[in-house]
């Protein structure tokens, strides 16, 4: 998306335009592919397309979409984020609590305070303290599961929500669902934070090499704790919306099913075409990586699929994806 | 004596838009040393990667000794007697020595590693070749020339009909160079072993080999009788024009307060010990130095890389203690290191990419990166460095090595800067390569920077600078000026002293 | 608010069930039995989701649901109020909403057609009154509690604990989370064996722990401890007939006949209870007969 | 600086050690030959698993195995489900051939296929899930184990469960593979320099699907195991187990960036995990605290082992 608009002055148009193609093949693929899925639903089940179904898909979707682009974040860094899922639950708590007791932008203010605190001590954990990212984000991970647990005695907890904060989660404008379009400007935001900022070169580098970013003069360290601080805010966002469309919260472990979501980002930003070690992906490979899972979905739901039988379409369907793009990699 | 040991057929391949090699046929005879020879990016590596069975050829074919050869892997071509030693560094930093000469041929007794026979078997070859190293000692306590050392152990370990050697004494000293000769020259000799050998150095060409076979952008130029030619004629084939002379001709520094004034820069921890130098405006200045002399410890003092030294360093009259690297930058220094893929380069990003980020600031505005602007100066230095291939977008991993150095030197050419510190600025890079860069050096020279070039070859440094300091157990033991060069005053005052 | 729903007096409807997670029998148990009942039905399609225990995608799926054009839906949940944003739209869609094995409180509000369930509290605290008896007021206690966050886990401690209120001499010497499994609970039970010499029974939160728990009593070689379940699963009622560790458990009601009769009778545009709280029995040796179906899917 | 790395070497066994004094002084109970053995004999599972996961992360390459649990899982069933027929050998054999063909998969997916390890062994896990929750209709199977099966989990040996005797020789067969044959060498080789082992004449791709093979086969027999203990499959009893795994293995120090690490610290790490829940069960803590605990513990150890050279800059 970023290489989009090659100055004609550098390039003649032509070999311009078969070069974003080129870069950008496997985006176009995952899209193409989104693309039969959706005609695919739409033939199995006329419900599929209808406004309610699509609201419904559209709506969902925004809960991946926004924490999966703090996953790339990481991912593009050379990191990893395991405790996406955890900071996205945190927030739900932490919003429901405060909901009824401070005023809208003040819950809204501390809930991306928390987010932003978890970031940064995973991020100082993995520059000061020097631990991969894997082992940091997966002990925040199980401890903030731990905490909301503590604080709620394990009860889901509910509040009367006021009705501007539900409004946030449930409410639409011409159609659209809230969440929808704050995804929306995040993908927005994070494509310009990513692709067009100096920011996102920095990015780039500490991810491709970490120590000729250094080398370079670019402050490493601050990178990587930057990451970590926005994609937990990412998650916190999503939480705070989440309990806007729930207003209540109920604590889950491990145990109690709560491991998806951080593995599902990042399955959805590899499908994307982003690289774990780092340097390689983009915000629009993440968002259509992030759809194609929720689309699916709704279409194995709809189609009336044994649940166990989705699970297994939903992961050959990925699996085939992953490997018709790494086999496409190859060859180039 | 006389029969073929290997015939190359049309051999052909490509990597992505790049063609390595293109139809080159040539044979090579039986016990004889042939030698490869070409710039960087010739083909070298790519031929006799897929003599290895690293890389399988996209058309033509290869006989060895008469019968077809195509290796699916290196296993396959090394039970075929094909044993390379790769222009990389091949080794296994946490195994031991032993481990490292015998991987994949270890003694056993059953599934079982026989732990005693493989430490005897590595302490003789070791001992045979004349290499002063305990098998038993973990790789990485090895300096890169001593594990370079085993590495042509474990090639020779193999007991190959064909040995070839891709660069190998790019990293050794005079000493070890020598073992490496004669061990070279041993196999040959007694036991019969076919050689290939690849080397940026004409000398050895002379020195060591019978035949030499020239490459020019992946096509096969020449094969000679080594003793029919000379190095000009082959230096001519390889570039395919004439060469002018071989370093710039180099205009007096300016005179003037000196930029940079090192003095009793220490840490004794690091191998610094009180070294002290000045370095004009618009002055090269050439530092040799033997293997922990402290050269890097140096580099780092003034780069920001680490930080704790005692003395001082004064940058335009103005005290200099960079705490980062970023810290360095700012003050106006800049640094093209040793290990150009480890510290210089992103290798899996893109020309456009790599240049610009020796300066983000200068192509962003409003916090956006302006792309447009960072095209345009990428594009300036590919024309200007003459880097191939010529086109922003391609990626750096994909480059010859003289390229690659050429991007790590342009990546500073975004920004205004005072000293700048080169490290082995050619290691590695072929002669038009080399001649490139020692030309961006002097225009960089001529502009007023000053210039740190830190090289262990004497001769580049004779050529290329106005003075050189030498550094022998982190002091400065010599300055000597151009007009008083000469190879033997430089290596004696570089070697080690005695304690005090 | 109130809520209109839509039936279909007659033709072919679907039926939708969605259930929150299937990872343990009992769950399990519940969507076959769906399945059998449906299929026994003419005209009657079955739809089943399973959320895999995450309330998001559990509020996704009750959305495809809605989208699919369900005649009724049945929905059980272990996400306490998280889920209650799901069944109003349910509601507002003007489909009937049925709750099945899931705590919902009745003054919650919820816009339910019928809540078809066993009441969680009452059997925890049937669980206590049995073991206080049985204990003579006098005893130790251990707790194996399933896992810690999910309602129903929740619920029968709130009732058990409640009624030792009244029982100071009856003391839980151990509180441990088993994870509604069997071999987290055996591992756990050992290792409080290990701490406790003193143990008079132990409840556990459901069959699959009692199980367990009684692998790890058997292990250390105790028969002076009685175990008291929940579920009523077959496998359990086989222990209870053949040795004395396992005293009593209480048959969870995991059919699903009554809360489709219930929605089917909803679609078609009849009268149906509010709320239908089901009778589940205590099980021990001395009834074991009236309840043991070997044919039985769970 | 040589103390200092030795001492870092040691670390995880010094952790436990003093554990282990703070858990006997907190508890009369723990440090009892009982409690011992039992808190051995549960960890037999995870002993396995964590064995073929040290080989696949030494191995490097981003080398990983998230499918452990999952695959666990499978085997178990299958075994459940055929035991009668097979018999002890023949559940012995299906059970390692359940596993090897899941490692088959994610060696193929890792070296052919190109994926990430980490990424194709998630997506494979769920898709053995999801063939095992199939396969078995989600719920637990219950059919009659052949007692020989059982035994394996059921006897003691002078008074030893089997499991508790299983984790010592799992320990003992994982320091032999690493230390003592060419194939453990050469996954610390592979660990430190991919390129260079293949150069030097080995079919790295070969030794990695073979590795994956092995870790898989190792899961398979403790599904077998889980099988045995419990007298039924229980599809899910491998779930989650990959990250307590993973988990234990990184706090005794095997590097996530391979080459690096050995089997007793992956042994020592079980073990520390192990003593932390046991003494919580027996001070009766409340389960609220596990999670809270073992991240702890994670981060921690991972603090104190931490190496001034990591792949991370020096930077601060
Ligand atoms: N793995 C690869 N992927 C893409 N391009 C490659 C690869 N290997 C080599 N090339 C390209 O093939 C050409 C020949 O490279 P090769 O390494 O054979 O040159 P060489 O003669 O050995 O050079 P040098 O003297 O720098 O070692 C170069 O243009 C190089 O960039
Ligand atoms: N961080 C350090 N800790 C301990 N010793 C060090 C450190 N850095 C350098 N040394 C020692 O100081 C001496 C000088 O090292 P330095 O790397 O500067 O030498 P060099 O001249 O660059 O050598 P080479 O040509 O081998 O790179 C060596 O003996 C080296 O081992
Ligand atoms: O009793 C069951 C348990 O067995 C478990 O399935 C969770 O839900 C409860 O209702
Ligand atoms: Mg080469
Ligand atoms: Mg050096």
């Amino acid at each position: 998306m970023h290489e989009v608009d090659v100055p004609p002055a550098a390039t003649k148009s032509a070999g311009s335009l078969r070069r974003v193609v080129s870069a950008h093949t496997e985006e176009f693929l995952l899209a193409g592919v989104i693309v039969a899925l959706i005609a695919v639903g739409g033939f199995l089940s006329p419900v599929f397309l209808s406004q309610y179904n699509i609201t419904s898909v559209a709506r969902q979707v925004s809960f991946d979409v926004m924490p999966a682009l703090g996953q790339l974040l990481a991912v593009l860094a050379a990191g990893i984020d395991l405790s996406i899922g955890a900071v996205i639950r945190l927030a739900q708590m932490v919003s429901i609590l405060l909901v009824e007791r401070v005023p809208l932008p003040v819950a809204f203010l501390l809930v991306m305070a928390c987010g932003a605190a978890v970031g940064l001590v995973n991020g100082l954990l993995v520059v000061k303290g020097r631990l991969e990212p894997f082992i940091v984000t997966l002990g925040t991970w199980t401890i903030l599961d731990g905490l909301s647990l503590l604080v709620t005695g394990g009860r889901g907890i509910a509040a009367n929500v006021p009705d501007a904060f539900a409004y946030l989660g449930r409410g639409t404008v011409v159609g659209i669902p809230v969440p929808t379009l704050i995804a929306a400007l995040v993908v927005i935001i994070m494509s310009v934070v990513i692709h067009r900022s100096s920011f996102g070169r920095q990015l780039f580098s500490v991810g491709s090499n970490d120590l000729a970013a250094h080398y370079a003069g670019i402050k490493v360290a601050r990178v990587r704790v930057t990451v970590f601080m926005l994609a937990s805010s990412l998650a916190a966002l999503t939480g705070f919306i989440m309990a806007a469309r729930t207003g209540a919260f109920q604590p889950t472990t491990i145990s109690s099913g709560g491991a998806g979501t951080e593995l599902a980002t990042i399955a959805a930003v590899v499908v994307g075409g982003a690289r774990l070690s780092g340097g390689r992906g983009t915000v629009i490979g993440a968002l259509l990586g992030a759809t194609l899972t929720g689309v699916l979905f709704s279409i194995l739901v709809l189609a009336g699929i044994d649940p166990y039988v989705q699970s297994l379409i939903l992961g050959l369907i990925i699996l085939g994806a992953l490997l018709l793009s790494a086999s496409r990699r190859s060859k180039s | 004596m006389m029969s073929t040991a290997i015939e190359l057929q049309a051999l052909t391949k490509r990597f992505g838009i790049t063609k390595a090699l293109s139809d080159v046929s040539f044979s090579i005879r039986q016990g004889s040393v042939h030698a490869l020879v070409g710039e960087n990016g010739a083909g070298k590596s790519s031929l006799i990667k897929i003599l290895s069975g690293v890389h399988q050829p996209d058309g033509g074919a290869v006989r060895l000794f008469g019968q077809d050869f195509a290796p699916k892997d290196s296993a396959a071509a090394q039970l075929s007697g094909v044993s390379t030693m790769f222009q990389e560094s091949q080794q296994v930093s946490n195994l031991s020595v032993a481990e490292n000469i015998y991987l994949g041929m270890e003694p056993r007794i059953g599934p079982f590693l026989d732990w005693s026979r493989l430490m005897k078997q590595a302490g003789d070859l070791l001992g045979r070749l004349g290499i002063e190293i305990e098998p038993g000692r973990p790789m990485a306590t090895l300096s890169p020339s001593e594990a370079k050392l085993i590495e042509m152990g474990r090639a020779v370990s193999r007991n190959a009909k064909v040995l070839i050697m891709d660069e190998p004494t790019a990293n050794l000293n005079q000493a070890e160079q020598q073992i490496l000769f004669r061990v070279l020259k041993q196999l040959n000799e007694k036991e019969g072993v076919t050689v290939i050998y690849i080397s940026h150095h004409m000398q050895e060409v002379f020195d060591l080999c019978d035949h030499v076979t020239v490459l020019r952008d992946g096509q096969h130029v020449a094969t000679l009788d080594v003793a029919d030619t000379e190095t000009d004629g082959l230096v001519r084939l390889m570039i395919g024009r004439q060469m002018e002379a071989y370093f710039p001709t180099i205009a007096a520094p300016a005179q003037g307060e000196p930029r940079l004034v090192v003095s009793d820069l220490a840490h004794p921890a690091r191998g610094l010990d009180g070294a002290s130098f000045e370095v004009a405006r618009g002055e090269i200045f050439g530092i040799y130095g033997l293997a922990d002399s402290g050269r890097t410890a140096l580099t780092n003092a003034l780069f920001g890389i680490q930080t704790g030294f005692a003395g001082a360093v004064r940058l335009d009259g103005a005290p200099f203690a960079p705490t980062s690297p970023t810290a360095a930058i700012e003050a106006g220094v800049i640094l093209v290191p040793e290990d150009r893929k480890l510290q210089g380069l992103m290798l899996d990003l893109d020309l456009l990419h790599n240049f610009s980020v020796g300066n983000l600031g200068r192509f962003v505005s409003n916090g956006l990166f302006e792309k447009k602007t960072a095209l345009e100066a990428a594009n300036t230095h590919i024309q200007r460095l003459r880097v191939k291939p010529n086109n922003a977008y391609a990626l750096v991993k994909g480059l010859s090595g003289g390229n690659q150095q050429k991007v790590a030197i342009g990546k500073w050419l975004n920004r205004d800067f005072r000293l700048a510190i080169f490290q082995e600025p050619t290691r590695g890079i072929d002669v038009s390569a080399k001649m490139e860069v020692y030309e961006v050096i002097k225009s960089l020279s001529e502009a007023g920077v000053a210039i740190l070039v830190l090289s262990s070859e004497v001769l580049e440094l004779m050529g290329l600078c106005h003075r050189v300091g030498v550094l022998s157990g982190g002091r400065m033991t010599a300055t000597i000026e151009r007009a008083d060069f000469s190879e033997h005053a430089i290596v004696s005052a570089a070697l080690p002293r005695r304690r005090a | 608010q109130t809520y209109q729903y839509n039936t279909v007096p007659e033709g072919d409807i679907t039926l939708c069930f969605s259930q929150v997670v299937m990872n343990h029998p009992f769950r399990v148990a519940m969507v076959e039995s769906f399945e059998q009942v449906v299929a026994g039905m003419e005209g009657v399609t079955g739809v089943v989701t399973d959320a895999q225990g995450d309330a998001t995608r559990e509020i996704a799926n009750i959305e495809s649901l809605i989208a699919r054009g369900c005649n009724a839906i049945i929905v059980s949940s272990l996400s306490g109020r998280a889920i209650y944003p799901a069944y109003r739209e349910v509601a507002d869609a003007g489909i009937p909403l049925i709750i099945a094995a899931s705590g919902v409180p009745e003054e919650e509000g919820i816009p339910y057609v019928s809540f078809v369930s066993t009441e969680e509290v009452s059997m925890g605290e049937r669980a206590f009154d049995y073991i206080a008896a049985r204990l003579g007021g006098e005893g130790n206690i251990v707790q194996l509690q399933g896992v810690p966050e999910s309602t129903n886990s929740i619920l029968r401690r709130e009732g058990f604990n409640a009624q030792a209120q009244y029982w100071p001499n009856i003391v839980t010497v151990a509180d441990q989370s088993g994870q509604w499994l069997r071999l987290p609970a055996r591992q756990v039970m050992a290792n409080i064996l290990q701490a406790n010499s003193d143990i008079d029974a132990v409840f556990a939160y459901n069959d699959e722990m009692a199980l367990g728990a009684i692998q790890a009593l058997e292990d250390a070689g105790r028969t002076d401890v009685f175990v008291v379940g929940m579920d009523g699963q077959k496998e359990s009622l086989e222990v209870i007939q053949s040795g004395d560790l396992f005293a009593m458990t209480i048959a969870n009601e995991w059919r699903m006949d009554t809360a489709i009769e219930t929605a089917v009778a909803a679609v078609r545009g009849e009268a149906v209870p509010q709320r239908v709280v089901l009778r589940v029995p205590m099980i021990t040796d001395d009834n074991i007969d009236a309840h043991y179906d070997p044919e039985a899917v769970f | 600086m040589n103390g200092l790395s030795t001492l870092r070497n040691n670390l995880p066994i010094l952790i436990l050690a003093a554990l282990v004094v703070v858990a006997s002084l907190l508890s009369p109970s723990f440090l009892t030959w009982n409690n011992i053995i039992n808190l051995v004999q549960y960890n037999a599972e995870l002993a396995l698993v964590c064995l073929g996961l040290t080989l696949v992360i030494i191995s490097g390459n981003g080398g990983i195995d998230l499918s452990v649990g999952a695959t666990l899982g499978l085997s178990g069933v299958v075994v459940a489900m055929y035991g009668e027929f097979l018999g002890l050998p023949g559940s012995l054999i299906v059970a390692l051939a359940v596993g090897a063909l899941v490692g088959l998969a994610n060696g193929l997916a890792v070296t052919k296929g190109k994926l990430e390890p980490f990424i194709a062994t998630f997506i494979l896990a769920s898709i053995v899930t999801a063939i095992t929750l199939l396969f078995t209709g989600g719920g637990p199977v219950l059919r009659s184990i052949p007692d020989a099966v059982e035994a394996i989990a059921g006897i003691r040996l002078s008074g030893i469960p089997l499991p508790a005797i299983y984790f010592v020789l799992t320990f003992l067969v994982g320091v032999v593979i690493l230390r003592m044959t060419p194939y453990g060498r050469h996954l610390y080789a592979m660990g430190a320099s991919s390129e260079t082992v293949r150069f030097a004449g080995i079919r790295t791709d070969r030794l990695r699907i073979a590795t994956y093979m092995l870790c898989g086969a190792l899961a398979g027999l403790a599904g077998l195991l889980t099988t045995a203990r419990l007298g039924m499959g229980e599809p899910r009893s491998g779930i989650g187990m990959e990250l307590t795994a993973i988990s234990a293995v990184v706090v005794g120090g095997v590097s996530l960036y391979g080459g690096r690490g050995t089997m007793t610290g992956a042994f020592v790490g079980i073990l520390i995990f192990a003593v932390v829940l046991n003494l919580m069960n027996i001070l009766n803590l409340s389960a609220f605290y596990q999670p809270i605990a073992q991240g702890s513990i994670v981060i921690l150890a991972g603090l104190l082992l931490s190496r001034r050279k990591s792949m991370f800059l020096k930077v601060a």
